[in-house]
């Protein structure tokens, strides 16, 4: 039979999941159907209440609240489906049974790895006093979003990065638009930022359409992202971006659609399986060009 | 003594034959829609939707939230208002009530004093937050003059913030199981009924009673008919849309209420957009949004043509894009068709 | 020039009262301004129980604003109110109603989508034991109180559906049902024919009997001696004299009203009567009138007499493709023509003035000037897209002087005029598109008698002009006044057309009635 | 004629002073919460809101695109209608322009062959893209009888979907710079001004006189007024209807331009729920949403208000839930100040 699949929303890192997830699927034979949730939880639930319906051999939920978790998983269990999360860490990661499963990365390493890369490259550039940091978060009802931006300040905290201080964070949705909007509204409230350190590429692609039309020197200022997509990569060939990480969200749909078919198979699977990040810099962004 | 005087008997009988014309003319667009859908299905998926029995609950439960919006949603509609702020409402009851019956096996519970509380105080304090706000909603209209649409447009985006601001934007979860309990099944003459479905079809009677056979009712219509009218017949329009938006906003907290019961969690965000798919589910119903018309009934089924529509499509297996493409043609060709099979009657 | 009037005989002869009794109502230094108009200026006059008090003036001269005030719509900016001697505070439509004041408006006031019963007890529906409304019971009274009205409207039906003259009885019979003291009606017959006009008598008469003060409006001079007791006379925002209705010649009241005397009341101006421009032939609205068939020449009135509800209306609707017959067609200057919206009807050099002012007529929160301009642009006034607004607002200055349209300024929102004054911006609106075939539905309704006589000397002069004009009116004098020949309709048929020579009231009567 | 006849030159100006009156209310509140962010300012920031170049430069920068969807669905309000897909618009013409717009840099390009072209065409595809939405919207209300709440709101189902199947929910980057040039800003009088700012105002004034002294804008009016009335003056309404919505979706298909290009880049998802923003500043700006009132100079008013309370309150560096809220209350306060100095006018 079939997977049946539930994305948490429509985004460009999501889309790459569900490539990672349909071109595997195809590779195996697996029929899989895939269901966008438009970050409804309440529509999440009925896509897995209709996958069960349709008695898929299988469910991969990426899912839209961690917190909502522990009801997908009974409800998978009741019905006796194995069920896989990718990408977003449920809550109870831990309690997941015999018959459920997770694989992701470790959304608070994507923001350590960030800041690190960030502190480093100030250092190198010999920036000693202090070191005015922006954050810009995505929705902050998301636990990604929360993880991202705690591990920013965790790391301005430890003694090596202590000059980094954050002066201002806000939200901006994961929207490239409110980004530039925060951002540019930021250069006008007279911030210098040494660093803007963004929750992920697109906001960061904001935040520098504002400081160019506004022609910032942006060797002056590092530019973090998280995701490494493609456009990322190249802005940071032309020198705008500095830091991002590398999220390999297709080998997360490649592992989920491996551990669904083991699972259904009545297999044990490792759990939690970790993918883990990887740290971009303008050092190796040729070799994560060549990946797409 | 008018010229053409016509046989009143004949009128009474075609006056109450059509009392409920429109929304049998909808019925069969319902209808229609789920036989394509079990057509459909035969050729492309070889299975049947309809002869599903957890399918046909799943159709109405997934839009058992919408429906008691639509329900409040309706009535502000026939007083010629809208109501924005209902999908808010969702998020910030979902947030109260959630906060409230949290279980104390949660060692980072929101008010750990207040765990493993009896479900009916997340319940009320749920539906309280909805009332609040639709009183706010009504105050505004009848103190002041702005349109319902900017004065519940504000209250959208003020209530979603406080959603947000109430745990500063974490969501609220480990519900102890007495109040997920709401989001359940039961047994009804041997079928698993989801209780959301019940609340909903309960909310719906009640409020197509109030709507027919009250004072409450023919002054919702009369202020929506025609507010002038209904000011010179000694209708008091300022505290009754007080009430009718009250009655929204706590139906829009009993929505709340539901869906972090579903979900056994809440998050600041639920409900979001909710009240385009409600006032949709109205107005495919057969609510006019100039006011004055409208029923409940109708609204149950445009609720449940969109409960088809969303369900259908994931049991053809058509791919989410598309899903989005088509339900929106879906949702227009509907209310043509309707619109078509009606015009051809008056033409009769 | 003596007003005919055909029913007189058979209506009942005025019951006199005691014009010394005590005032049931009285108003007193009444002032109402709106923004740069002053509607009301120090007004009083005093109602007795019992009596018909009718208040003359013309168009815009407060009447309507007064009773607004009475019946607690409009707050006044000074003077005081007096009930059975006690000064009230009439705040609220509900409370004036609850002192047992209830009003007939001039505009009609329903809610369309309910039904007659709905429409007549809204706020006072019989209830069960359970609270829950009686329908059985709703429909038990409406029936009643039509039976005791003698009125006859299904009370289940949508008031929506009804014809205008229909909705204007469900609205006195609502204002009935109060059983109020004080029963105010503005310009209730304006829609109504001769015999709703008399039906609506009886129920006046039966009122009074039982001590109802009734304060009624009128612009028809007839029935001002026929229903009245006292008159009080009202001029631009001031009450100008109250006197006993018996005291009174016709032209006493026109004078008081407009400060001179008015002589001609239809100055027919003989046309020379030209080619057939318009020809109808054989046209038929399904299961609304059915063969319909006459010719029209340029520089006639043809005058359309018919009751209430025999389809004259429709007929015009249809001729200008507001709604489009199901068979027959239509020639002008000779040629078939297909008239399928009143668009293609303009382009045939016609014009339609409506009967139903608020619904298809005005657009109430445009200002005069985009009321009257908005048909001429059709055809001209414009380059490039662009209005010509000068030219255009020229034309409508000198039509509004023509027509006397009582305003400010033409950049008031029409809502604020007075129903007469909207009527006449209305005339001038098809008037402006220099049309050579105008049908006009009710042209003088709720207008003064001195406006009138202006409009209708207005018609017969752009009739002598070659203007091909369609009159309908309910108002039998305006009909023989001013048609050079007379048709006739009868539930949707026509059932003659009189030459102006031989046309008479009771051959009209003998032929509208079945 | 009449006994008190006032001196109609007075009179005349009255009416004169008082046509923009409305728009110089708005405008009052509008420097209002201006001056009460420059207070709050200085209080708690010790900076000055309005005295910042900049700043004001993207007060109006931020709602440009806001303002370009408000000019087409303020025309649209005033026919009675309502236009709910102009924020999907906005997402699919962006995908369609930038798809256009690439650069040859890129070597996934959509369409490889397509890449640096001249930046006319992507312009042209996407208000294009726009356009012929529009012409939908405007066709179905035209051609048939159901509320146009139902049809852009299918419309905005369906076209956010085919913004999203155009490339599978991948965005679109690399966009040429000359392309994003659009989203630049230039010298204008000493001041830099962005384009997009005068894209906006350039938009609105050309619809600020068609609406107030073009057939085409008196029809709007009319339309909307009294629909029958309109008809019965010769109007062809479903026609006309066709014009306005197409104009509306043209604009949206504009705006969508000016997004990508601000962005340098498209996603399928932009402009969600800028519909809802769009109606606000309309009506904020004094639109009736019953129809046959409003003007385009309020509805940049009301663009301009939304503009400085998202500015405002990132100025005073407030937590952004906090600014959720008082967003909420500003726009039903700002609205309820202008209802309250004008209905002590009419008084007056
Ligand atoms: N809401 C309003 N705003 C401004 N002016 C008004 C308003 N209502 C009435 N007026 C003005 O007050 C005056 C009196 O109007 P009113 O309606 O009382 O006249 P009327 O005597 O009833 O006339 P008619 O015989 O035409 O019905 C008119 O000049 C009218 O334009
Ligand atoms: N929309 C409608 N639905 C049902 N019946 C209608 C409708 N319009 C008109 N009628 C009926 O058609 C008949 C003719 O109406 P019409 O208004 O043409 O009469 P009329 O001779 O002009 O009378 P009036 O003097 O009232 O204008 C009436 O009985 C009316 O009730
Ligand atoms: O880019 C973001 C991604 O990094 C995160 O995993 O989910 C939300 C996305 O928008
Ligand atoms: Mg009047
Ligand atoms: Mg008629």
């Amino acid at each position: 039979g079939d997977i049946g699949v539930t994305i948490a929303t429509s985004d460009s890192n999501l889309a790459l999941l569900i490539q990672g997830i349909e071109a595997h699927a195809k590779e195996l034979g697996q029929p899989v159907q895939v269901e966008i949730a438009d970050g409804d939880v309440n529509k999440q639930l009925s896509q897995i209440q209709n996958f069960i319906a349709a008695d898929v051999d299988a469910i991969i939920v990426n899912v839209i609240e961690t917190s909502t978790s522990p009801t997908i998983t009974k409800m998978a269990a009741d019905a006796g489906i194995p069920l896989v999360y990718v990408n977003n860490t449920p809550r109870d990661v831990e309690s997941l049974g015999d018959t459920a499963a997770f694989v992701g990365s470790d959304e608070y390493v994507a923001g350590t790895l960030q800041a690190e890369g960030v502190c480093k490259r100030l250092t190198a550039r010999g920036v000693t006093g202090e070191a005015g940091v922006l954050i810009l978060q995505g929705i902050l009802a998301n636990e990604t979003a929360v993880l991202r931006s705690k591990a920013v300040h965790d790391v301005a905290a430890r003694p090596e990065c202590s000059f980094m201080k954050v002066i201002d964070e806000q939200s901006a949705n994961w929207d490239p638009v409110k980004a530039q909007d925060l951002m540019t509204n930021w250069i006008t409230a007279g911030y210098q930022p040494a660093a803007v350190i963004s929750n992920n590429d697109e906001m960061a692609f904001g935040a520098i359409n504002a400081l160019k039309a506004v022609s910032w020197n942006m060797d002056e200022v590092e530019i973090a992202g998280i995701d490494a997509v493609h456009e990322a990569l190249e802005y940071m060939k032309r020198g705008d971006l500095d830091v991002t990480v590398f999220q390999d969200v297709r080998a997360q749909g490649t592992s989920a659609v491996d551990m669904a078919i083991s699972l259904a198979k009545g297999e044990k699977v490792e759990s939690p399986h970790w993918i883990p990040y990887q740290l971009v810099t303008p050092e190796n962004v040729e070799e994560y060009l060549a990946k797409y | 003594m008018t010229a053409r005087a016509i046989d009143p008997g004949a009128l009474e009988t075609t006056a109450s034959k059509s009392k409920y014309q429109n929304e049998l003319s909808m019925a069969l667009v319902l209808v229609g829609i789920a036989i394509m859908f079990e057509i459909l299905g035969w050729i492309f998926v070889g299975d049947s939707f309809l002869a599903n029995q957890q399918r046909l609950s799943i159709i109405i439960l997934q839009v058992s939230v919408i429906g008691i919006l639509a329900v409040g949603v309706t009535q502000v509609i026939i007083t010629g208002g809208i109501d924005l702020s209902s999908g808010s409402v969702v998020g910030l009851s979902a947030m109260v009530a959630a906060s409230l019956a949290q279980s104390s096996t949660d060692p980072r519970a929101l008010f750990p004093a207040l765990t493993d509380l009896m479900p009916v105080w997340p319940i009320l304090a749920g539906v309280l937050a909805g009332l609040v706000v639709g009183v706010i909603n009504g105050g505004l209209l009848a103190k002041t003059n702005i349109p319902p649409f900017i004065a519940t447009l504000g209250t959208m985006v003020c209530v979603r913030g406080i959603a947000k601001w109430y745990t500063l934007g974490q969501p609220i979860g480990l519900l102890t199981p007495e109040f997920s309990w709401i989001g359940r099944s039961f047994n009804v003459l041997g079928f698993p009924v989801p209780l959301p479905v019940l609340i909903f079809l309960f909310v719906a009677l009640i409020f197509h009673v109030a709507l027919g056979y009250t004072r409450y009712g023919k002054f919702t219509y009369a202020i929506g008919a025609n507010p002038q009218a209904a000011r010179v017949s000694g209708i008091n329009i300022g505290s009754h849309l007080i009430k009718v938006y009250a009655i929204a906003g706590l139906l829009s907290g009993l929505a709340g209420v539901v869906t972090a019961a579903r979900a056994a969690s809440a998050q600041p965000t639920m409900g979001t957009a909710y009240e385009l798919d409600a006032i949709a589910a109205a107005v495919i119903g057969g609510t006019s949004l100039a006011g004055g018309s409208g029923r409940i009934l109708g609204t149950v089924i445009g609720t449940l043509i969109l409960g088809v529509i969303m369900s259908g499509f994931t049991f053809l297996k058509i791919g989410s894009y598309y899903q989005e493409i088509m339900k929106g043609a879906i949702i227009v060709a509907a209310v043509v068709i309707d619109q078509y099979r009606r015009s051809r009657k008056d033409r009769v | 020039m003596t007003e005919p009037s055909i029913a007189a005989a058979t209506r009942p002869t005025k019951i006199t009262t005691d014009r010394e009794g005590p005032a049931l109502l009285s108003v007193r230094g009444i002032r109402k301004e709106f923004a740069g108009v002053v509607a009301l200026n120090d007004v009083s006059f005093e109602l007795r129980a019992g009596t018909v008090h009718a208040l003359m003036g013309e168009n815009g001269a407060g009447k309507s604003t007064l009773m607004k005030v009475i019946s607690g719509i409009y707050r006044p900016d000074g003077g005081t109110i007096l009930l059975n001697g006690r000064e009230v505070e009439l705040t609220t439509p509900l409370a004036a109603l609850d002192l047992g004041i209830a009003m007939i408006h001039q505009e009609l006031n329903l809610m369309a989508p309910m039904t007659v019963a709905e429409n007549i007890w809204i706020r006072r529906e019989p209830r069960n034991r359970l609270g829950l409304i009686d329908h059985a019971e709703l429909n038990r009274r409406t029936a009643a109180l039509f039976a005791e009205l003698d009125i006859r409207i299904d009370p289940d039906r949508l008031v929506g559906d009804l014809s205008v003259a229909n909705r204007q009885m469900v609205e006195i019979a609502k204002a009935v049902s109060y059983n109020s003291q004080v029963l105010i009606m503005d310009e209730p017959t304006s829609t109504l024919t001769e015999r709703e006009v008399e039906h609506l008598f009886r129920i006046i008469n039966t009122l009074r009997a039982k001590g109802t003060g009734i304060i009624y409006i009128t612009h028809k001079m007839n029935e001002l001696f026929e229903i009245a007791d006292e008159v009080s006379v009202f001029r631009d925002g001031e009450h100008i004299a109250t006197r006993a209705s018996s005291d009174l010649t016709r032209d006493d009241v026109i004078r008081m009203m407009v400060g001179r005397d008015i002589s001609q009341m239809f100055p027919k101006v003989p046309a020379e009567i030209g080619d057939v421009v318009l020809s109808v032939r054989n046209l038929t609205l399904r299961g609304v009138f059915d063969d319909i068939s006459f010719d029209l020449r340029a520089g006639e009135i043809l005058g359309v007499a018919g009751l209430v509800g025999a389809g004259r209306s429709n007929i015009a609707e249809t001729i200008f493709g507001v709604t489009p017959a199901t068979s027959g067609s239509m020639l002008v200057d000779g040629r078939h023509v297909v008239i399928d919206t009143p668009r293609t009807a303009m382009q045939q050099g016609m014009a339609f003035l409506t009967e139903d002012r608020k619904d298809t007529g005005c657009f109430l929160n445009l200002t005069i000037q985009e009321n009257m301009q908005i048909a001429a642009l059709q055809s001209g006034f414009h380059r490039n897209g662009f209005v010509e607004q000068r030219r255009l607002g020229q034309e409508c200055q000198t039509l509004r002087e023509a027509l006397r349209v009582k305003t400010p300024s033409m950049e008031q929102k029409i809502v604020n005029l007075s129903g007469g004054n909207q009527q006449k911006a209305l005339i001038g609106r098809w008037l402006l598109t220099k049309p050579r075939i105008l049908i006009l539905d009710e042209p003088t309704r709720g207008i003064d008698v001195g406006a009138k006589a202006e409009i209708h000397r207005m018609i017969s002069s752009l009739a002598a002009e070659g203007l091909a004009v369609i009159m309908i009116s309910s108002e039998l004098p305006e009909i023989l006044g001013m048609s050079d020949r007379v048709m006739t309709i009868r539930q949707g048929k026509l059932t003659g057309i009189l030459d102006r020579a031989e046309a008479d009231q009771i051959k009209i009567m003998e032929l509208v009635a079945q």
